[in-house]
C-alpha cells in the first residue's frame, strides 16, 4: 500500500497549481469562493482561457484533441481547480455528449462538433428529463418523427440547466412508440435557435435561474443530427450515465466550502466567543471534516481502482450519496453560522449586477440561496433513493 | 385534562381558517413581499375584523383572549395558510405596551397602528442583550444611535420598539416613530418571502414619554414570540405532511405511485411521529406560560419554550428538507406552493434563537435547576 | 385545552403515592432502580402485595374483580409505579390473556381462571412466535389435532417470555391447514406441567435467561381449554395486540431510566469534571429529555382521545416506536457514561446470589447487559418495521 | 497511489485467514473466556508460528514487518474471524519494549512471553495521564501501590507494563513480573466475551532495572494500539455486513426474503457506505502514522488516529445495531454468531477511547493546529 503520488504525479500538480496561480483571474475566483453566480461571460472567460492551454477538454483521447489523461491526472486537475475556486466547466458538451460523439457519433459529427467544443464555438445543454420522465428516464415521450430528410420534433423537456445560454441541445427523443419502452428511444441533436423551440426559465427556490424548460413545436432537425443508429439512445445514455462518475463526489467543491465554512465560523460570534470555539458548532464542523477526509480516501480508492482498469461501477453511487451528503450539510453549517442573516434575500440575485452593499456580513448574502439551491445535489443526476436502489442490485444482490 | 379546543377558540380558529382558504393566496404573498410595506393590507384589516388581533390580548386591555392556548391555536392556523402578516411582532411589541403604554393597543387591535419590536443587533446573533445601540437622555427627552437587524415587518410599522443603553449602562426600551428623523429603514425581501429590514438611528430625538421601561419588559414578549413560532412551524409543518403524502399518492413513476416505495413510506412515517412531537413541544411551551402566566419564575416557562423552540426547529427542518426531497424535481421550483412553506419551514428556525441556540439554554436552564 | 388533571385523578395519584410510599419494599425498588434481574420469588412478593390491596388487575372491570380505572387512572398509575420503581407486574395473564378470556372466553373459562389470576395462583406465557412466525404470526404451525375430547398438540414456540416460571400457557395453534393463512388458527390454553411439554433457555445478547423455546410432543390439552371458536384464534390474537397500547411508550420506564442516567453522569469524571458538564455529553441527554417531554405529552394525548371513547389503533404504533427509540437511546448513553466499565460482565449474572463485590462503580455491572437486552424493544412486540408498515398503510393510506 | 497488499503482507494475511477459518472457532473462543488465562495457548502459539506476532515489530527488533500497513491488514484479519487472542496488548506492550527492553522482545515474537500494558485506572477514564499509582525509589529498586483498571488479557500474561507517579511527580512505566507479591489480578469474561481484569499493587517490590522509562513512551503504543482496534472493528464490521446481507436474502417473512423490502434494502446501504467510510479511515490514520514513523511531529498522526477512532466507533455501533435489528429475534440470541460480532463491535469503542473522546480529541488538536 502506498497512498502518496508518484514523482510524475506530483510534477503534474505542481504545473496545475503554477497554471492556476499565473490564469485563473482572481475577479473569476473570488466570486467562485464567496458562491456568487457566474455569468455567461465569465464562464467563457475561462472556458477559453482552458482552451489556449489545451485543458478545456483534457480527459479527451489525444486523437480528439485531449490530453489523454490519466484518472489520478484528473482527478488532482478536479481538485486543484476547486480548491483554487476556478469556475466550473459547463460539461454538457465536453464531458457528457463529447464521450457519446466519440463512441458513437459518425466521422462527420465527430470531426464537425468536437474541434468547435475545443474552440468554445457552442454552448450545449442536455434535453433529457421530461415531467414523467425524470428518474424513470424511459419514460420519455418526446416525438421525433422521421419526415425525408429531416426528424420533426414535438414535446417537451425540462430541468435543462443553463438552457438558456445554450445554441444546441443533445436530447433523447421517442421515434418508435412501439415495444418496449427503453426501445424507441434515439439520441438527436437540436439547434436551439431552430423555429419551434421555446426556452422559458425555472426559478427554482434559491431564487435563481439555472434550469429551464424547453418546448418543441414542429422543430425541423436535420437527419445527420441522429447519432449513432435510431431506437439505440437508450444505450448511449446509459453509456454515458456510468461514464465518469468518481466527480460526483465533489471532493474538491467540499474542501474549499468547508474552508470557507471555517473562516466564517471564525468570524461569527456566539455567547462571546467565535462560533467555531462552541462545542456543539465545533462538533458539527469535525463530523462533517472527518467524513470529508473519510470521502477522499474512499474516492482515490475507486480512482486508484479504476486506474488499474477496474471500471468505477456501482461504487461510484456511494461516491455519489455520500458526496452529496457532505455538501449539504456543509451548506446547513454555513446557514446556521450566520444566524439571522440567514434571512435577507441577497440584492445581487434580486438585481442583476446591483451596486447595493451588502446586508449583513459580505459572506452572508449567498448562504441560503446556496443552502436552498444544493438541496438538488440529492435529486438530480439520479436521486440518492435511486442510487440506493442500484447499490441494493448491483452490489447486493438484493 | 383535555387537549381539544374551547368551543370559542375552535370558532375564531374556523373563521381564521376559512378566510385564509377562500381570501389568502400565496400570490398575494409574493406580491407583497416584493416591496414595502411588505405585507397586504386589505388583509390585515380583514385580520383585525375578524378578531385575530384582538386575540392576542387580555380583555384587561381590550382584547378577548391571550392566553398562550389561544396564541398556539391562531399561529397554528396562520402557519398552516402561510400568512406573512405582521401578526407575531404585534403580538410581541403589545406584549410590552400592555405593561408601559396600554391606551396604545386599542388602535393596534383595530389594525389602525402597527408596532413592531427591534430589539436585536448585528453582532448579537440571538441574544437580545447585546445592544449597541446608545440612548442619551437630553434632559427633555431622548436621542437614539445605533442599529437594529433583521427587523420582521418594519417597513409596515409606525413605531418600532428599540432597545439601547443610556449613559448609566442601563438597557431599555423606547418607543420610536418610524417617520421620526434619523430613522432609515433598508427593507428587504426574505429567502422565506417574508419582508425584514435592517434599521439605522442616527440621532433620532425622542420625547420624555418615549422611554417604555427597563429591557426586562422584553422578556414575556420575546417568550410570546417563540411560542408563536413554534405554533407557526408546527401548521406549516402539518401543511408540508399533507402536500407531501398528497404527492406519494398521485405522482406515478415506473408504473407505480412513488408512495408504493417502502423507502419513501417509513420515511413518511418518520415525518409524521416528528411531528406529534412538534405538536407535543408546542402545547408544552403553552402550558408551562400558562402555569407561569402570574407568576415571576419564568424558568420552567423559558426551558419548556426552549424545548419546543428546540424540536420545532430541528424536525421543522427536517420536514421540510424530506418534503422537497419526496418531491424531487419539482419540489426545487418556485411554481410549486410547497416550496414556499418548506423555505418558510427553513427560515423560521432562524428568527428568535434556532435549535443549537434554544438547546444550549435549555442545557444551561437544566444546569441551573 | 387544559393540561392539569383533575381533583379527582390527582387524589388517585396521591393515593398511589402513598400506597407506594408504604407498600413496596426498598429491597425490591433498590434492585429494579438499579437495573437488576428479580427472580421468581421476588416478582411473586410484589404481586401478593398487589394482590392484597386489589390492585394486581386495576384495569379489569368491577365485575370481574378489577377496579374499572379510567384510562387517565391507569396511565397516572403506570407512571408513578415506573417512578417509584416498583417492580413490573408479570402481564401475560392479567393484560394479555384476562382481555380475551373476558370478551370471548366461556363463562366456565372466566369463572375459573380469573379469579386465579387475581390471587396470583397462575403464572402464564404466551405461545405466539414460532421460528418462521415472528412478525408473520398467520404463519403459525404448531398442530392441534383434536381427539376426542382432547386436542394433541405438536410443535414449537420460541421467544416465550419468563417461560421457566410458568404453568401456564395460552396460544395460537393450528387447527386447520387449508384454506387462508388467517383461518385455521385456534386459540388454546396449555398446562406447562403436562406431558410432552419441554422449556429450553434461550440466552440472550445480554447474557441474561429471560426468553425460551418451548417444544410440545404429544402434549394432550383438555377441549374446554380451547377459548372460544375453533378457527377464529387470529381474532382473538388481533384483538389482544390492540388492546392497551399507550403503554408502549414505557414514558415512566423511560423516566426512571433517565434520572437513573443523570445521576450516573453527575458521578462519573470526564477531562477533570463531571460528564454531565461536558458538552456533547450534556446536548445527547437534552436531546433525548427534550424527547421525552414530547412524547409524554404524545402519549396523553392518545389517553385523553381515549378517554374520550376514540380507541388508540394506529397511533399507538407512534407511541411503540419513539418509545422503544428513547429507551434504547437511555441505555446507550448509559453505556457510553460508564466508559471502560462497560466491559466488564457482571458477576451477579454469572453466578446467581454472588456475593462478590462489584467491579469498578457499583452502578456500572448491569448497565451494558441492560443496553444490550433492550435492544428487543425495538424488535419484539411487532418490530419498529412492521409498526412502520402498519402506520403507512392504516394513518396515511399509502 | 497503490491501496493494494504487497506480495509478502498478502501472502501473511492469507495464511492467518485461513488458519482462523480452519482452526479457529467462536467454541474455542467463548470456552477461553470462561477462565484464566482467558485466551486459547494452542492458538497464540499457531500465531506465533505463522508470524502474526513477528508482524507486528520491525526487523531491527527481530521481527519482519511492523508498519503501520502491516498493522491494519493483521487486525482486520483477526477482526474477521473475532479472534480473542492479545495481540493488541503485545503489540502496545512490544511497542514500549522496542524502545525500553528490546532484548525482551525475541520471546515475545517467539510466544514464549506476553507482556501487557496496564496504563488506565478507574478514576482515569480514557486518560491514562491520570495516574494514582505511585512508586517509590527504594534505593535498590523501587515498591508500587495502586491499582488499574480493566486490563485486557492480564491473566494471560507474564509481566504487566505498569504506570505509576514517583516521589518527584514523574510518571514513569514499570516492568512488573505478575507472579510478583503484592500484584493481585481479578480476571473477569468481559460482554464481548473477551477477558479482562482489575489489578491491585500492594507493595509491590521491583528491582532497579523495573522502570522502563518515561510515560511518554506509551504515547507510540497507544496509537497502535488504537489503530489496531480501528482495523479490528472494520473486519468486524465486514463480517457482520456480509452476514447480515446473507440473511436478508434468505430468511423468507410473509412469503418472501426480508432482503426484498425496500427499507431494509436502503438501510443496508447505509450500512455498506458506512462500512467504506471506515475502511477509509482506518487506511488515512495508518497512512498518516508511517508518514509519521520517524518524525516527532505527532499532531498529524494522532489527529488522524482519533479521526478513524471515531469513525471506527461511530460507525462500528450502527453496524451492530443495524444487524441486530435486521436479525430480528434470532439476532437476540447468543446462539448466533452474529451476536458475538455485534457486542464486540459496540464494545471495542470502550478501549482506548470512544467516539466521544476521540471527537473531542480532534476538535481540541484541530483548535491547536
Amino acid at each position: 500500500m502506498d497512498l502518496s503520488f508518484s514523482p510524475e504525479e506530483q510534477a503534474f500538480r505542481d504545473e496545475v497549481r503554477d497554471f492556476l496561480k499565473s490564469e485563473l483571474p482572481a475577479r473569476l475566483s473570488d466570486k467562485v469562493r464567496t458562491g456568487k453566480h457566474l455569468d455567461k461571460a465569465e464562464i467563457e472567460e475561462w472556458q477559453a482561457i482552458l482552451s489556449r492551454k489545451g485543458w478545456l477538454a483534457p480527459h479527451w483521447p489525444k486523437e480528439y484533441g485531449g490530453q489523454g489523461w490519466s484518472v489520478v491526472q484528473r482527478y488532482l486537475y478536479d481538485i486543484e481547480t476547486s480548491q483554487a475556486h476556478a469556475p466550473h466547466v459547463v460539461p454538457f458538451g465536453l464531458s457528457m455528449l463529447a464521450p457519446v460523439l466519440i463512441a458513437f457519433g459518425s466521422q462527420e459529427q465527430k470531426d464537425h462538433w468536437l474541434p468547435r467544443m475545443l474552440n468554445g464555438d457552442d454552448w450545449w445543454c442536455q434535453g433529457y428529463s421530461e415531467p414523467g420522465a425524470g428518474s424513470d428516464l424511459a419514460n420519455v415521450r418526446t416525438a421525433a418523427i422521421r419526415d425525408g430528410d429531416e426528424y420533426v420534433v414535438n414535446g417537451q423537456k425540462t430541468w435543462t440547466t443553463l438552457g438558456q445560454h445554450a445554441n444546441m441541445m443533445f436530447c433523447l427523443v421517442r421515434t418508435d412508440t412501439d415495444g418496449p419502452r427503453q426501445q424507441g428511444i434515439s439520441f438527436l441533436l437540436v439547434d436551439m435557435e431552430a423555429p419551434g423551440v421555446e426556452v422559458r426559465p425555472i426559478i427554482t427556490l434559491d431564487g435563481g435561474h439555472e434550469v429551464n424548460e424547453v418546448f418543441f413545436t414542429d422543430v425541423r432537425v436535420p437527419a445527420e443530427n441522429l447519432v449513432g443508429e435510431e431506437g439505440r439512445g437508450w444505450t448511449y445514455a446509459k453509456y454515458l450515465l456510468t461514464y465518469e462518475r468518481t466527480s460526483m463526489a465533489a471532493i474538491g467543491s467540499s474542501k474549499a466550502g468547508l474552508a470557507w465554512l471555517k473562516s466564517i465560523a471564525r468570524a461569527e460570534m456566539a455567547n462571546g466567543k467565535p462560533l467555531i470555539e462552541d462545542a456543539l458548532f465545533a462538533a458539527r464542523l469535525a463530523r462533517v471534516e472527518i467524513e470529508l477526509a473519510n470521502l477522499e480516501t474512499t474516492t482515490l480508492r475507486v480512482v486508484a481502482s479504476a486506474a488499474q482498469g477496474g471500471a468505477p461501477g456501482a461504487e461510484s453511487s456511494i461516491l455519489k450519496i455520500k458526496g452529496s451528503e457532505i455538501r449539504q450539510e456543509i451548506s446547513s453549517l454555513a446557514r446556521r453560522a450566520i444566524g439571522p442573516y440567514a434571512q435577507p434575500f441577497p440584492p445581487e440575485i434580486d438585481v442583476e449586477g446591483s451596486n447595493e452593499p451588502a446586508i449583513g456580513p459580505d459572506y452572508a448574502g449567498v448562504i441560503t440561496p446556496n443552502y436552498l439551491n444544493l438541496r438538488k445535489l440529492t435529486i438530480f443526476g439520479g436521486s440518492n433513493e435511486i442510487q440506493k436502489n442500484i447499490i441494493s442490485k448491483a452490489v447486493l444482490g438484493l | 385534562m383535555d387537549f381539544t379546543l374551547s368551543d370559542d377558540r375552535q370558532a375564531l380558529v374556523d373563521v381564521l381558517g376559512r378566510f385564509i382558504r377562500e381570501r389568502y393566496t400565496l400570490a398575494l404573498r409574493h406580491k407583497a413581499s416584493q416591496d414595502a410595506p411588505g405585507h397586504d393590507q386589505a388583509t390585515w384589516q380583514q385580520l383585525a375584523e375578524i378578531g385575530v388581533i384582538g386575540a392576542l390580548f387580555d380583555e384587561e386591555f381590550g382584547g378577548f383572549a391571550g392566553s398562550p392556548y389561544d396564541l398556539i391555536a391562531i399561529f397554528e392556523t396562520l402557519g398552516h395558510g402561510l400568512v406573512s402578516e405582521p401578526v407575531m411582532p404585534v403580538l410581541m411589541a403589545g406584549t410590552i405596551l400592555e405593561q408601559a403604554r396600554p391606551d396604545l393597543l386599542e388602535d393596534i387591535i383595530a389594525g389602525q397602528s402597527i408596532v413592531v419590536p427591534a430589539l436585536f443587533e448585528a453582532g448579537g446573533r440571538y441574544d437580545h442583550t447585546i445592544i449597541q445601540t446608545r440612548a442619551v437622555n437630553t434632559g427633555s427627552g431622548f436621542t437614539l444611535d445605533g442599529s437594529k437587524a433583521v427587523v420582521a415587518h418594519a417597513e409596515a410599522a409606525n413605531a418600532l420598539i428599540v432597545s439601547a443603553t443610556d449613559e448609566s449602562g442601563s438597557a431599555g426600551l423606547y418607543l420610536v416613530p418610524t417617520d421620526a428623523e434619523g430613522v432609515f429603514i433598508r427593507g428587504y425581501p426574505g429567502n422565506d418571502g417574508s419582508r425584514a429590514a435592517e434599521i439605522s438611528l442616527t440621532n433620532v430625538a425622542l420625547d420624555e414619554g418615549a422611554r417604555l421601561g427597563d429591557i426586562a419588559l422584553a422578556d414575556a414578549a420575546i417568550a410570546k414570540g417563540r411560542l408563536a413560532l413554534c405554533a407557526e412551524a408546527l401548521g406549516i409543518a402539518e401543511w408540508l405532511k399533507t402536500a407531501t403524502l398528497d404527492y406519494l399518492k398521485t405522482r406515478v413513476q415506473f408504473g407505480k405511485p412513488i408512495g408504493s416505495n417502502q423507502a419513501l413510506q417509513h420515511r413518511m412515517v418518520e415525518m409524521v411521529v416528528r411531528i406529534e412531537q412538534m405538536r407535543s413541544a408546542v402545547i408544552n411551551a403553552a402550558a408551562a406560560m400558562d402555569g407561569n402566566g402570574g407568576g415571576t419564575d419564568t424558568t420552567a416557562r423559558d426551558r419548556a419554550i426552549s424545548a419546543a423552540k428546540y424540536t420545532v426547529g430541528n424536525n421543522g427542518i427536517e420536514v421540510a428538507e424530506e418534503s422537497i426531497q419526496m418531491h424531487g424535481g419539482i419540489g426545487m421550483t418556485m411554481e410549486l406552493d410547497m416550496t414556499h412553506f418548506a423555505r418558510r419551514a427553513v427560515l423560521i428556525d432562524h428568527q428568535l434563537g434556532d435549535a443549537d441556540h434554544h438547546l444550549a439554554s435549555y442545557i444551561a436552564s437544566a444546569a441551573a435547576a
